[in-house]
């Protein structure tokens, strides 16, 4: 008779934790408030991502199409994965010295593992971090990026 | 036991022993031949028990191979790192310590993988992650134009 | 036509019938193969095969400066990045000898756990879809997005943030950062008893993972199988009780330990460390002292010539960072003992006799990351 | 050609008449079938992409998230662009698979579905076949699909197939038992097998409240039994995407894919209506004894609109099972089978038979 008992309390037992699984997922089934989904294409208007996202290395310019590159290379020497080449040229400054001036900063977005030691060891702070993150492009030659627009000077107070 | 009455004890063990400075755990270099026994006395002896292998990987001095063991005890927590010499540059071969410890049979299989170096009397001598044909990566001397980029 | 045979090295006797679980298969968690050779359902034989994630991480350490490494061990265990990282800055603090801020050990403390947390929310989700319960992945993802927007605030990235650097942070963390963690954790208190009524209590679930796979002591510190896999066995493996770092010594924590070594061992033990990973974070959240976020480095950190070792208690086991440094600013030898590698390979001594089945629960209740075996 | 929402028997018979007196008989009999054919063929599709859509929001709501909801109003379409996908897909040829099992065994499931369909009825007289062993040959063709499912496995050549089918082979005939005796209880309680009497003999209240505790039992012990007969749920071990990638139907690809797939979503279909007509009345309305006020207001719902709300609710209890438990290994799918559920159903429908014996019951 023993057996028989443990026998039914065992279905007993199980069918009620069957239940208490089955009661949570019911709650979640009647409480359309909790869906989390996010209607990405539509909401692109309003989604704003984290002021700090690291979308893209940029070269902030200001608004007289002015930037702090130096060109000294030291953001090529720390990248650990080669992405940032420097080309620089000479210049002479009114004063008839020759001056090394950045020409092409060129950022390989297809290679950069947004480590940020690029960002953070630049002496004149020229290198942030961009929050756009529609990056797909269909040709790969599109992610190689020249950080500095044409036509773009130095800012005078930079070292 | 701390470093130093674990050095008496390793002291009274072996005769030929060089004992390198370390900051943090007793350091000892054996002689390849007696590496076998040695390791299955850390283990076997009571008062030790060396009985957790933590890690065996191998270093490339370009003239000679360095075998590291890390060994701890979960009894009496104290750490040793056991190191050997294999001076035969050419083709480097080893004891294998999969006997005493069952983990060593696959940081072994790694270290020929990556090194060459091969274990005599291992269970399973075959490469881990690569080729066969591939060479031995973390040599000193391997090049490989396609995959290393020299910076 | 003319039929190739494929040469396929199979290690067992020839009759065998053996079939290949990976490397693409939905419940290896990466690029991993067994070959397992059944007799009807039940495994005679596994045979792990991996290295189709072998990038050679150590090879390329050789070639970095140390603050680059940090970029290369995020993307050994991806899911304890962050404790990866604090690893190699630990091994290199010691080295140099240098005094690390006050704040610094006490924000790399909460953000391991956070980590710790986090990897074990993932490894449920995919724990119950192994074991065919779908909606579970759901959840436990949905509770892992509030921890992921901790870290995208803080360092902008949400799995793989190279926030660490030797000598400190990269920055310091956001001004919403306590806040953002005092949410989480009354969210999820609420949340984790659901995890033990969808799964913990289910009797399926039960019938499914208790007695399956057990692991004995002796086997589990033979085999070197650390972390909650190891404890499950009532091997006592924490390195944050062994061997203290970063504030560890400061909060009290027990270390869960069980005997019974099955599956179930293994998934109760992860489930109350989560609870107690709570527990720290709310001894740390409220009293991070003030101070700057990084010590005073040179611009290139050379390490004095000779070897350094630093063991850390990551989600999933024991990681150990050896360097050989022969003065200038690379590695000369770099070796991650990684807790996966070690985990792996159990399984071929656990899964005789079971089912197919239960090769896929073990698999799960060992929560492997394949990327932190092949490195 | 009186057409009574409430009796469909009126309408069918003018329809036949009509036939017969403008063709012979032979002919008349011809296009009846083809008429009942493509009704079904219809019903079959339709049914099975919404029962498809149903499935993945129900899913997706369960989780959190919601489901299909670009193609179509509110994802409707959803199904009907994955058909349209699955038949525009190459059907992949299988090097030294056994090409005629192969190609047939889709279609035998498909078949097996259909024959069951034919039985189940939707309303009052709306019905294909209704023999008077209705029950008996619902079990029997039910178990056909699985024919289907061990050529398909045997066929495809690969070992994760073989596996994946021997293991619902030996699940669909262990289950068979207790469908048919679950069903049993039921006409041990009503005294026919023909399903339409069965529906009759509920017009004072449906079987469930009727039997109170052995007939819960015997809807019970129905509900999980079918759920395995289905594949679905708890015990989906045939098609385990974390064991065998996709089990028995791995090889098959475009719209034999499609058909192994529709196939498992009508036969869900089949079991709960099943299951509605025999424990909760078919079309018959909600009725408390006989004669009184609340019967009449009841009668105003058409009876199709009760089959349909009684399946629906059973379909919702099956998708719900799915998405909330674990699945089950082979061997403890089979002890809860031979050991839990046979016993139960026995010692089940043992008390019914000597209710119904002593006559205690309603």
């Amino acid at each position: 008779m023993r057996s028989v008992i443990n026998y039914i309390k065992e279905i007993l037992g199980g069918l009620r934790t069957l239940w208490a699984g089955m009661r949570i997922t019911g709650k979640y089934f009647v409480r359309p408030g909790e869906i989390v989904t996010q209607k990405y294409p539509e909401n692109r208007n309003e989604l704003t991502m984290f002021d700090r996202f690291k979308g893209e290395v940029i070269m902030p310019h200001d608004e007289n199409n002015q930037h702090r590159c130096t060109g000294c290379g030291i953001c090529q020497m720390n990248c650990p994965n080669g992405s940032i080449e420097i080309i620089t040229r000479k210049e002479m400054t009114p004063e008839g010295k020759e001056v090394r001036v950045i020409d092409k900063h060129v950022y390989h977005l297809g290679m950069c593992t947004f480590c940020g030691l690029c960002v953070k060891t630049c002496p004149s702070d020229a290198l942030a971090f961009g929050q756009d993150f529609e990056k797909a492009v269909f040709d790969p030659s599109k992610l190689t990026k020249i950080l500095n627009q044409p036509g773009s000077t130095i800012k005078k107070d930079v070292k | 036991m701390d470093n130093s009455t674990l050095r008496q004890r390793l002291e009274e063990l072996t005769v030929n022993a060089v004992y390198p400075v370390n900051k943090q755990y007793t350091e000892i270099i054996i002689p390849a031949e007696s590496y076998h026994e040695f390791c299955s006395l850390l283990k076997n002896s009571q008062d030790m028990l060396f009985d957790y292998l933590i890690s065996l990987t191998a270093v490339d001095w370009k003239d000679h191979f360095m075998i590291v063991c890390h060994i701890t005890s979960t009894i009496h927590r104290h750490t040793i790192i056991v190191k050997t010499q294999l001076s035969d540059y050419g083709d480097p071969v080893a004891d294998t310590v999969s006997d005493i410890w069952r983990t060593a049979e696959f940081h072994e299989r790694e270290v020929f993988d990556l090194f060459g170096i091969r274990f005599r009397h291992h269970p399973d001598m075959r490469r881990l992650f690569l080729e066969d044909d591939f060479g031995f990566p973390l040599r000193k001397d391997f090049t490989d134009e396609s995959r290393m980029i020299v910076k | 036509m003319q039929e190739e045979i494929v040469k396929n090295v199979i290690l067992g006797e020839e009759d065998d019938y053996v079939i290949n679980m990976g490397p693409q298969h939905p419940s290896t968690h990466g690029v991993l193969r067994f070959e397992v050779s059944l007799q009807g359902e039940t495994i005679k034989k596994v045979i792990p095969y991996c290295g189709y994630i072998h990038r050679g991480i150590e090879k390329m350490c050789e070639r970095d400066t140390y603050p680059q490494i940090i970029h290369l061990t995020d993307r050994m265990d991806y899911l304890s990045a962050h404790i990866n990282n604090e690893a190699v800055c630990l091994c290199v603090e010691k080295a140099l000898e240098i005094e690390i801020p006050e704040r610094v050990s006490y924000i790399r403390t909460i953000l391991d756990e956070l980590n710790r947390i986090a990897s074990h929310q993932l490894w449920w989700c995919a724990m119950g879809m192994d074991m065919g319960a779908l909606t579970t992945f759901f959840y436990g993802l949905r509770d892992r997005e509030k921890i992921l927007d901790i870290f995208e605030e803080s360092f902008g990235s949400r799995l793989l943030h190279s926030f660490n650097t030797p000598g400190g942070l990269m920055h310091d963390v956001h001004p919403g950062f306590q806040k953002r963690i005092k949410e989480f954790i009354s969210y999820f208190r609420r949340k984790l008893p659901e995890y033990d009524q969808l799964l913990t209590d289910n009797v399926i679930f039960k019938e499914r993972s208790v007695g399956i796979g057990v692991l004995s002591r002796e086997d589990a510190i033979q085999y070197g199988v650390t972390g909650p896999s190891g404890r499950a066995s009532s091997f006592s493996c924490d390195v944050r009780k062994i061997e203290p770092y970063g504030v560890y010594d400061r909060v009290n924590f027990n270390e869960i330990l069980r005997t019974e070594g099955d599956t179930m061992a293994r998934y109760k033990v992860r489930i109350s460390e989560m609870e107690e990973s709570m527990k720290i974070l709310e001894q740390l959240v409220d009293n991070i002292p003030a101070g700057d976020f990084t010590a005073k480095m040179k611009a290139v950190i050379r390490l004095p010539a000779g070897e350094f070792f630093q063991r850390v208690e990551t989600a999933r086991g024991e990681l150990g960072v050896y360097i050989v440094s022969d003065g200038n600013k690379t590695p000369y030898r770099i070796k991650f003992r990684s807790p996966n590698f070690s985990n792996l390979f159990i399984i071929s001594k656990l899964a005789i006799g079971f089912k197919i089945a239960d090769l896929v629960a073990i698999s799960g209740s060992l929560d492997l990351v394949i990327p932190d075996i092949d490195r | 050609m009186a057409f009574n929402i409430y009796d469909f028997t009126e309408f069918t018979r003018s329809i036949d008449t009509g036939l017969k007196n403008s063709m012979s008989s032979g002919w008349a009999m011809f296009v009846e079938y083809a008429i009942i054919g493509v009704i079904f063929l219809l019903v079959y599709a339709v049914l099975g992409l919404f029962l498809v859509y149903a499935e993945r929001r129900v899913c997706a709501f369960i989780q959190n998230r919601l489901g299909p909801n670009r193609v179509g109003p509110g994802g409707i379409l959803q199904t009907v662009a994955d058909l349209i996908k699955l038949l525009m897909k190459e059907l992949i040829p299988i090097r030294n698979a056994d090409k005629l099992l192969f190609n047939i065994a889709p279609f035998i499931v498909i078949i097996a579905s259909f024959m069951a369909i034919a039985a189940i009825p939707f309303a009052k007289g709306l019905h294909a076949i209704d023999f008077n062993i209705g029950v008996f040959y619902v079990i029997a063709v039910s178990s056909l699909g699985v024919v289907g499912i061990l050529l398909a496995g045997w066929s495809s050549n690969s070992k994760y197939s073989l596996i994946g089918s021997m293991r619902s082979g030996a699940q669909i005939i262990s289950y068979e038992l207790s469908v048919g005796l679950s069903l049993l209880t039921i006409v041990v309680f009503s005294g026919t097998m023909q399903l339409s009497g069965i529906i009759e003999s509920q017009a004072n209240g449906w079987w469930i409240f009727k039997g109170h505790i052995p007939a819960a039992v015997a809807f019970l012990v129905f509900l999980i039994a079918s759920t395995a007969e289905t594949n679905r749920g708890p015990f989906d071990l045939a098609e385990a995407e974390s064991e065998l990638t996709a089990g028995f139907h791995t090889e098959y690809s475009g719209i034999r894919f499609a058909f192994f797939f529709l196939a498992e979503y009508m036969n869900m279909f089949i079991v709960a209506s099943i299951a509605a007509t025999v424990f909760l009345g078919g079309w018959m309305p909600l009725h408390f004894g006989t004669g009184n006020a609340f019967n009449h207001v009841m009668d105003y719902i058409p009876p199709l609109v009760w089959f349909a709300g009684k399946t629906a609710f059973v379909v919702l209890i099956m998708m719900w099972f799915k998405w909330t438990f674990p699945r089950l290994r082979i061997d403890q799918l089979l002890t809860l089978e031979w050991k839990y559920l046979l016993p139960v159903n026995l010692v089940n429908i043992v008390i019914v038979a000597f209710l119904v014996l002593m006559g205690w019951h309603f």
